[in-house]
């Protein structure tokens, strides 16, 4: 027979982290022109697969061959000059240095090692241009770039230096709209030109757009796959999840009590956020849509004494005035940072430490600390929400990106604050995960999660429209710095959010 | 200890024995078996004269000043900060204490003028480190207008009231005009690195002080003779190394300013959201661990009965070594106490084992390099790449 | 020909052809008032510098003349020495220096060149490898290898013949000291029965450096009957050491220099002997022959300043405290 | 459906006030600002003297060493990287030019010896951090071995062979059992510290070395006087160093080599992951860096005549001083030679204008502090906390 030769094979691919099993023998198959979804539980190991693929992680045992060759790389250098490209989970740039070199880092045009700048320039922008953004200016170091700018450059790099097979891992958690769909186009042309892609999302809208076929991993090993046109969304559910998602988003209803957190006028130190005004009620979900770079983050640090305001007040229960994080904390305010690499999470130190971080208290006896103590008070949320690791004491770097995220809501709930302020929460989070948040922000919010009958108040921003729409009692929309009025859930749509978040729709009068 | 809720990234084989003895090995195993390992080679090589008792004595002895300081430096660069001026800030303190006994005060009071002495350093350098430049201009330009007028006809009371307007001045000024300015500690030590012992140099009129009476504080250094036995208990100075170390791990271990250490040299932006005043707690590391440093200034004083703003040259770097030999990272977030008694052992072991070899200076220099280097590099090899770059 | 005094022409003459010219012209002074030197020790961290320091400024105040005092910090940096010399050297309110070098060949050339730009130089304390009257004017010191050679007369006294020894060095590259370790090594190697334990150990530029290189030493120490070590941080360390283990009055111990600590020692038995210098004078007649030159007035070229064997019995004579000042 | 509420961002204004030249000024502005001001101050206190244009020269001499082991330590603090031996590899590069000269080689052999006493640090420190800990102990560990027999009986054969052998199984052993470990800068260069000093000692054999004929090379600190006018163009130094940092500048601006500096101190996985020869580069760094430093070494030996094992001392932190002052970051990925220069000259500025003012050192001492956490504390202000740690 003369079958054709797969791009990339990979047969029982196992990977061992001391006693946690990342992989427990997959197989997969990418022919030429294929886009794959590969999707999954958060920690089911898709981005240890990735990582073996690109040479970042050596697996235990296992084969892999490219275009009939057998493939071992060494380091991700060695996968990449193999053919092999890969965007991390995590950012990976160099932020001192223009966006122009970042694209083109390690494939210089040059003479004799001096650098052809007027040609690197070109490159640059032709790579650019195939992400669909010839805007962004070439000489800019990359840190003054927002995270989805720098999202684009690194996808641009590697545009520019060439590939059979590339790997996208969550590409879009911070993509726009527009650039998402620019990526889409993008990854449409490359396959034309016969590269094979490896796509990870937990966007399954995204993946039914995209991608040809499927596999699903669950806890290491590959639990099915098939062709995206021919199964249905429920259906890679349950295959994910192992079991049927009946409702995504849980609804009890909620009653309001007294406003607890008031914004009026509020202006940060730079544009945004601009004269901001709005209430929050105890007992109610609050929802901020806007498009990336509306000053919705900006918003929630100036709540949050994070960054400084310029004008206006934040009044929290009865406190009105300066603050600073750890006083916000005493208000009983709380925040899930949306940059878990670079703030949210204490890398190094363990989950439970990172838990208890927002509040130490009752650690042990007097006051001290001990290591019981810690346990006592972290294993709860480990079980609960659920986080998969080895033991509270490991290393938070150890996790999965999706379980990571997982740890900085446990440090909210941990603290027990009564007003939440949640940035982009779901972000990373597998589709089984995220319905059990939205029922424990459902059940914080109506006083049903703990025995005491106390209603927590919520604001939540996010970028994820159905969420929003989901477990929101009202909506507000930011754009360009500016907040619309809070409107009940009841009268909200995509259509008219987006109208608003793009300032294309009417403007209508101020706030709540 | 201090490392029980430290968590290492895990190499693949190193997981499976987590368990807590295993652990606690792993983290100061390295250090201890470089302790040992050189102890024995000079056991060997030098003999009797090294493996004495006495010789012992004198060893831990030895290790007494930098050990010390390199208890609060441990704190400082678990915090992901550094002192570059430590060995200055014991000269100073040298120079008070026998300043204070100079005068004629009492050897209580002198101590604990040495640990203030120590304090302020710490609070100075800490109020740099978080932003307070103006503060710390205000409080300095102060006291020197102050002292400048009260040499003057003016008196007392005129250099108080001028020093006094000189810092409303500058305070309202700043708090007016500039806003807070973080600066590393790097750079802050770097500064005080020359500019301690500038005042250290001032404090003495560029001399050395030799107090008369130094009570008990010139007799820390000195081994306590049992009877007519020959034999000595260890100097009050050892005890109080111990003493030191004991309460510095515990301080990291159990309690909620030790844990704050570790989360902002881990992430301070973490600890940040998180609630912790980084700013509140770094002022309190500096202030504390600095005190650490002032103690050990009291200890080189009755070592050298002698106030010398000269003493302590180059311990700033002995007393990283130490820290770092003993297992901490420069980048912040892990270290142990222990470990850095032990890299000082090492240090002083070295030199002591060199001397009775009879090998010259500049052997033992090259011989303590290479030590330097190897146990970080030993270390890291066992950790894996972790602390690389 | 040390000691020889240069007539008020020779000296003129050698002065001119090293300094095409520029010298001689510039140097006579006659006003007082204007005068301003610079005295540059070896280093400001001993006792013995700031004695130096009173006598110069004792010798600007009888003689009415102004001087600006600046050393680098330790004892060992040539650098630091250099880059003040030369800052004098360009300053024109600046009318001669008085230094001691810490280096004999080191200082040399910039001395030299600060000749070239006018400013005639007196040396103290310590040589240069240079001659006088060509190089630099006069130099005012110690005889240090007597200094040294009367150390080991001394304790050879105190240990009552020729026994064991040890010789705790001070700096490598300190040429007073050196001389004076010489001069020690060369009247025990002389001595029959004398047993060197050690003699290559340099203290250290600290006293707690040197007390730290005493204590490993210490088996040495054990061993040996009498201590020479040479100048003020390396007498002073020797004698921490013995305090510490406490061997202080059961060694014959005979260290240098004139520090408050080694006065003490010194009553209470501890030391020996001292062999002092007189390093006020050396200020004092530094300051003094720089300003006769600079009026033109013939100059002896070397000036030997007196040393004193301080004891426990003749420490409160007045002829000794005249040392201490 | 739900995915249409993916969004547009929006566009960024600030892309065009984005001026090529005010990044630039923003980038040393603040260094020469500070260098004109500072130089302003001791204009007006100290008057002619200090304005004088000797004077000028004579600073500018004076900025030389420091000025020239500071371009080459700019590269290293860009990769990211910290050299705390620089001081002691002057030292022991006025120690090996200073033999040679005596021995009767020519100045130029003399000066080729500097330079590549230079290369030969910066390739063991290079070594050591990218982990080949075993290939630096085999060789050193060989010579010491091949000289050791070849003192004896054995004669010269023996040495070489014997050093051979060893070297051969040390990089043998270390092949097969030992994985590469990078060990941090910071750590190698403070074991190198002490280390170093003691190479410079035994070259000299524990003292000084003063060659009697210097002949070129021991002119390159002085004035060239044109005529008799009494005027002199600068001395060759000064131009060495100038020349330095051109090419150090055309270095990190034009090469590859220049930029993976810059990529590998702004983040080192990156640039692994671009397939950047991390390691290699790294190696080059330190190497092309403290050639610098040996340039430095042969003009301090001009300067001093001498050939001074204990010369250089803290120059390590002047030279870190000055990079930091002229605006780059510990951190790594950013910082100027130009501004290195200005920083070189501030310091020596304050030196130069407080002994102009008759102030006593310690007075110095705390000025330059002062100045040094001022400068960074300005500069930080002016670019927000960017810097802060
Ligand atoms: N360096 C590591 N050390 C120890 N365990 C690790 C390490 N990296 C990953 N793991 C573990 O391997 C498992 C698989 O992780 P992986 O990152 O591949 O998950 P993922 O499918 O990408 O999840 P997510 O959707 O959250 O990104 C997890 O249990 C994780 O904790
Ligand atoms: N630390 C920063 N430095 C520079 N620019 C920043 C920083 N943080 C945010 N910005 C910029 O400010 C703008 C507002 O960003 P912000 O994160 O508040 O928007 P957002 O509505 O929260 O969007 P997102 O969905 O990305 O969170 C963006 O253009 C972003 O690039
Ligand atoms: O030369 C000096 C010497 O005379 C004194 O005794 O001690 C310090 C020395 O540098
Ligand atoms: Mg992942
Ligand atoms: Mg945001």
């Amino acid at each position: 027979m003369n079958q054709p030769v797969p791009r990339l094979k990979i047969e029982n691919a196992i990977k061992h982290f001391g006693q946690t099993i990342a992989l427990d023998g997959v197989d997969l198959e990418l022919m030429p022109g294929e886009i794959h979804a590969i999707i999954g539980e958060n920690g089911a190991g898709k981005s240890t697969l990735m990582k073996a693929l690109s040479g970042a992680h050596k697996l235990d045992t296992g084969k892999m061959w490219l275009d009939g060759q057998s493939y071992k790389p060494l380091s991700p250098h060695d996968g990449r000059s193999s053919g092999v490209s890969m965007i991390y989970q995590e950012l990976s740039l160099a932020q001192h240095l223009s966006v122009k070199e970042n694209i083109l880092l390690g494939v210089e045009p040059n003479y004799r090692g001096l650098i052809n700048w007027p040609k690197v320039k070109r490159q640059a922008n032709q790579a650019l241009e195939g992400v669909g953004r010839p805007d962004i200016n070439l000489d800019l170091p990359v840190m003054e770039l927002s995270n989805a700018e720098q999202q684009l450059v690194e996808i641009a790099r590697s545009l520019a230096t060439g590939c059979k097979v590339l790997v996208l891992d969550e590409p879009t958690s911070s993509l726009t709209q527009s650039d998402t769909q620019k990526l889409f186009s993008m990854m449409r042309t490359l396959k034309k030109q016969g590269v094979s892609i490896l796509y990870i999302s937990h966007f399954l809208e995204e993946v039914k757009e995209v991608c040809d076929n499927f596999t699903v991993l669950r806890d290491g090993v590959s639990v099915g796959n098939g062709s995206v046109a021919e199964t249905s969304t429920d259906e890679i559910v349950s295959m994910m999840v192992g079991r049927d998602v009946k409702q995504m988003y849980p609804k009890s209803k909620h009653d309001v009590d007294e406003v607890v957190l008031t914004v009026r006028s509020l202006q940060g130190e730079h544009r945004k956020p601009e004269e901001v005004s709005f209430e929050l009620h105890r007992g109610e979900v609050l929802g901020i849509a806007g498009v990336v770079g509306a000053g919705r983050t900006e918003m929630l640090r100036a709540i949050f004494s994070l960054d400084e305001i310029k004008k206006g007040d934040v009044k929290v229960a009865g406190f009105i005035g300066h603050a600073s994080p750890s006083a916000r904390w005493l208000h009983g305010v709380g925040m899930v940072s949306e940059d878990r690499k670079f703030e949210g999470l204490a890398t190094g130190l363990s989950i439970a430490d990172n838990i208890v971080m927002s509040s130490m208290k009752n650690l042990g006896p007097l006051g001290f600390i001990t290591r019981r103590g810690l346990l006592k008070a972290s294993k709860p949320w480990i079980e609960k929400i659920p986080i998969k690791c080895a033991d509270a004491f490991a290393a938070v770097d150890s996790l999965s990106g999706g379980n990571q995220q997982k740890v900085a809501i446990a440090r909210l709930l941990h603290a027990d604050v009564d007003v939440m302020l949640l940035d982009e929460p779901t972000r990373g989070i597998d589709v089984g995960s995220k319905a059990a948040i939205y029922e424990m922000i459902d059940q914080l919010a109506c006083g049903k999660y703990d025995g005491d009958g106390r209603k927590r108040a919520v604001l939540i921003v996010s970028s994820y429209l159905p969420e929003l729409l989901g477990i929101c009692d009202r909506i507000a929309v930011m754009c360009r710095g500016q907040l619309g009025p809070a409107k009940p859930i009841s009268e909200c749509n995509e259509l008219q959010i987006m109208r608003e978040a793009t300032g294309t729709g009417d403007k209508t009068g101020d706030n709540s | 200890m201090s490392d029980d809720m430290k968590v290492l990234e895990l190499s693949e084989e190193e997981q499976s024995v987590r368990d807590k003895f295993i652990y606690m090995l792993t983290h100061w195993f390295g250090p201890i078996l470089g302790l040992i390992a050189i102890w024995a080679f000079f056991a060997i090589t030098a003999g009797k004269d090294f493996v004495d008792l006495s010789n012992q004595q004198l060893i831990v002895l030895q290790t007494v000043v930098v050990g010390t300081a390199a208890v609060g430096a441990t704190m400082i660069i678990i915090s992901g900060g550094i002192d570059l001026s430590i060995g200055a800030s014991i000269a100073l303190t040298t120079m008070t204490v026998a300043w204070l006994l100079d005068k004629g005060y009492s050897p209580a009071l002198a101590f604990v003028g040495g640990i203030f002495t120590g304090m302020l350093v710490g609070f100075t350098i800490g109020s740099l480190v978080i932003g307070h430049i103006g503060r710390v201009g205000a409080t300095v330009g102060g006291i020197m207008l102050g002292l400048w007028i009260a040499s003057t006809d003016a008196g007392w009371l005129g250099g108080l009231i001028s020093g006094f307007i000189l810092f409303g001045a500058v305070i309202a000024f700043n708090e007016i005009y500039i806003k807070r300015v973080p600066i590393s500690s790097f750079i802050v030590t770097l500064g005080m690195w020359g500019a301690l012992r500038g005042v250290a140099k001032w404090v003495g009129n560029n001399e050395p002080i030799y107090p008369e009476n130094r009570g008990w504080v010139g007799d820390l250094m000195a081994g306590v003779p049992i009877g007519d036995s020959g034999f000595a208990l260890p100097a009050p100075g050892v005890w109080i190394m111990i003493i030191s170390a004991v309460i510095m791990v515990l301080i990291l271990t159990f309690t909620k300013f030790g844990r704050y250490a570790f989360a902002i040299g881990s992430n301070e932006k973490t600890a940040l959201l998180c609630g912790i005043n980084i700013r509140g707690t770094q002022l309190w590391i500096y202030t504390l661990a600095i005190a650490f440093g002032g103690l050990a200034g009291i200890l080189q004083f009755a070592f050298l009965s002698t106030g010398d703003p000269t003493t302590a040259d180059g311990y700033e770097l002995q007393v990283i070594a130490a820290v770092v030999i003993g297992g901490a990272s420069l980048l912040g977030g892990e270290g142990s106490v222990l470990g850095t008694i032990v890299g000082a052992l090492i240090m002083t072991v070295v030199a002591n084992g060199c001397t009775k070899l009879g090998l010259e200076n500049y052997v033992q220099q090259i011989v303590t390099g290479a030590i330097i280097v190897s146990a970080v590099g030993l270390e890291q090899w066992r950790h894996g790449a972790k602390y690389a770059r | 020909s040390d000691r020889v005094d240069l007539s008020d022409d020779s000296m003129k003459v050698q002065m001119k052809l090293v300094g095409k010219n520029v010298v001689p012209e510039k140097t006579i002074i006659t006003d007082n008032k204007k005068i301003k030197l610079a005295v540059i020790p070896k280093g400001t961290t001993h006792k013995y510098w700031n004695s130096v320091k009173a006598g110069a400024e004792q010798a600007c105040k009888d003689l009415g003349v102004e001087m600006v005092w600046k050393g680098p910090l330790k004892e060992s940096d040539r650098a630091g020495q250099i880059v003040i010399l030369q800052q004098f050297g360009t300053s024109d309110d600046i009318d001669g220096i008085v230094i001691a070098p810490l280096d004999e060949n080191a200082l040399l050339r910039p001395i030299q060149h600060a000749l070239r730009m006018g400013k005639p130089v007196v040396l103290v304390d310590s040589p240069l490898n240079g001659k006088p009257g060509v190089d630099y004017v006069s130099h005012v010191a110690t005889d240090n290898v007597k200094a040294g050679e009367l150390g080991a007369k001394e304790l050879l006294k105190y240990m009552g013949g020729p026994n064991k020894v040890v010789l705790m060095r001070y700096l490598e590259g300190s040429q007073s000291t050196l001389a004076r370790e010489k001069g020690f090594l060369d009247v025990m190697h002389n001595t029959p029965g004398v047993d060197i334990l050690v003699d290559n150990r340099y203290g250290g530029a600290t006293s707690g450096e040197v007390k730290i290189s005493a204590l490993n030493l210490i088996d040495k120490i054990k061993e040996a009957d009498g201590i020479y070590a040479p100048n003020e941080p390396s007498s002073i360390g020797v004698m921490l050491a013995l305090e510490q283990v406490r061997l202080a009055g059961k060694k014959h111990f005979v260290g240098g220099d004139a520090a408050l600590p080694l006065l003490r020692g010194l009553r209470k038995g501890e030391i020996d002997a001292l062999i002092v210098q007189n390093p006020y004078k050396m200020g004092y007649e530094g300051v003094k022959l720089m300003v006769e030159f600079l009026h033109g007035k013939p100059v002896p070229a070397k000036i030997n300043t007196e040393v004193a064997v301080v004891t426990k019995e003749n420490i409160d004579s007045p002829k000794i405290q005249e040392f201490f000042k």
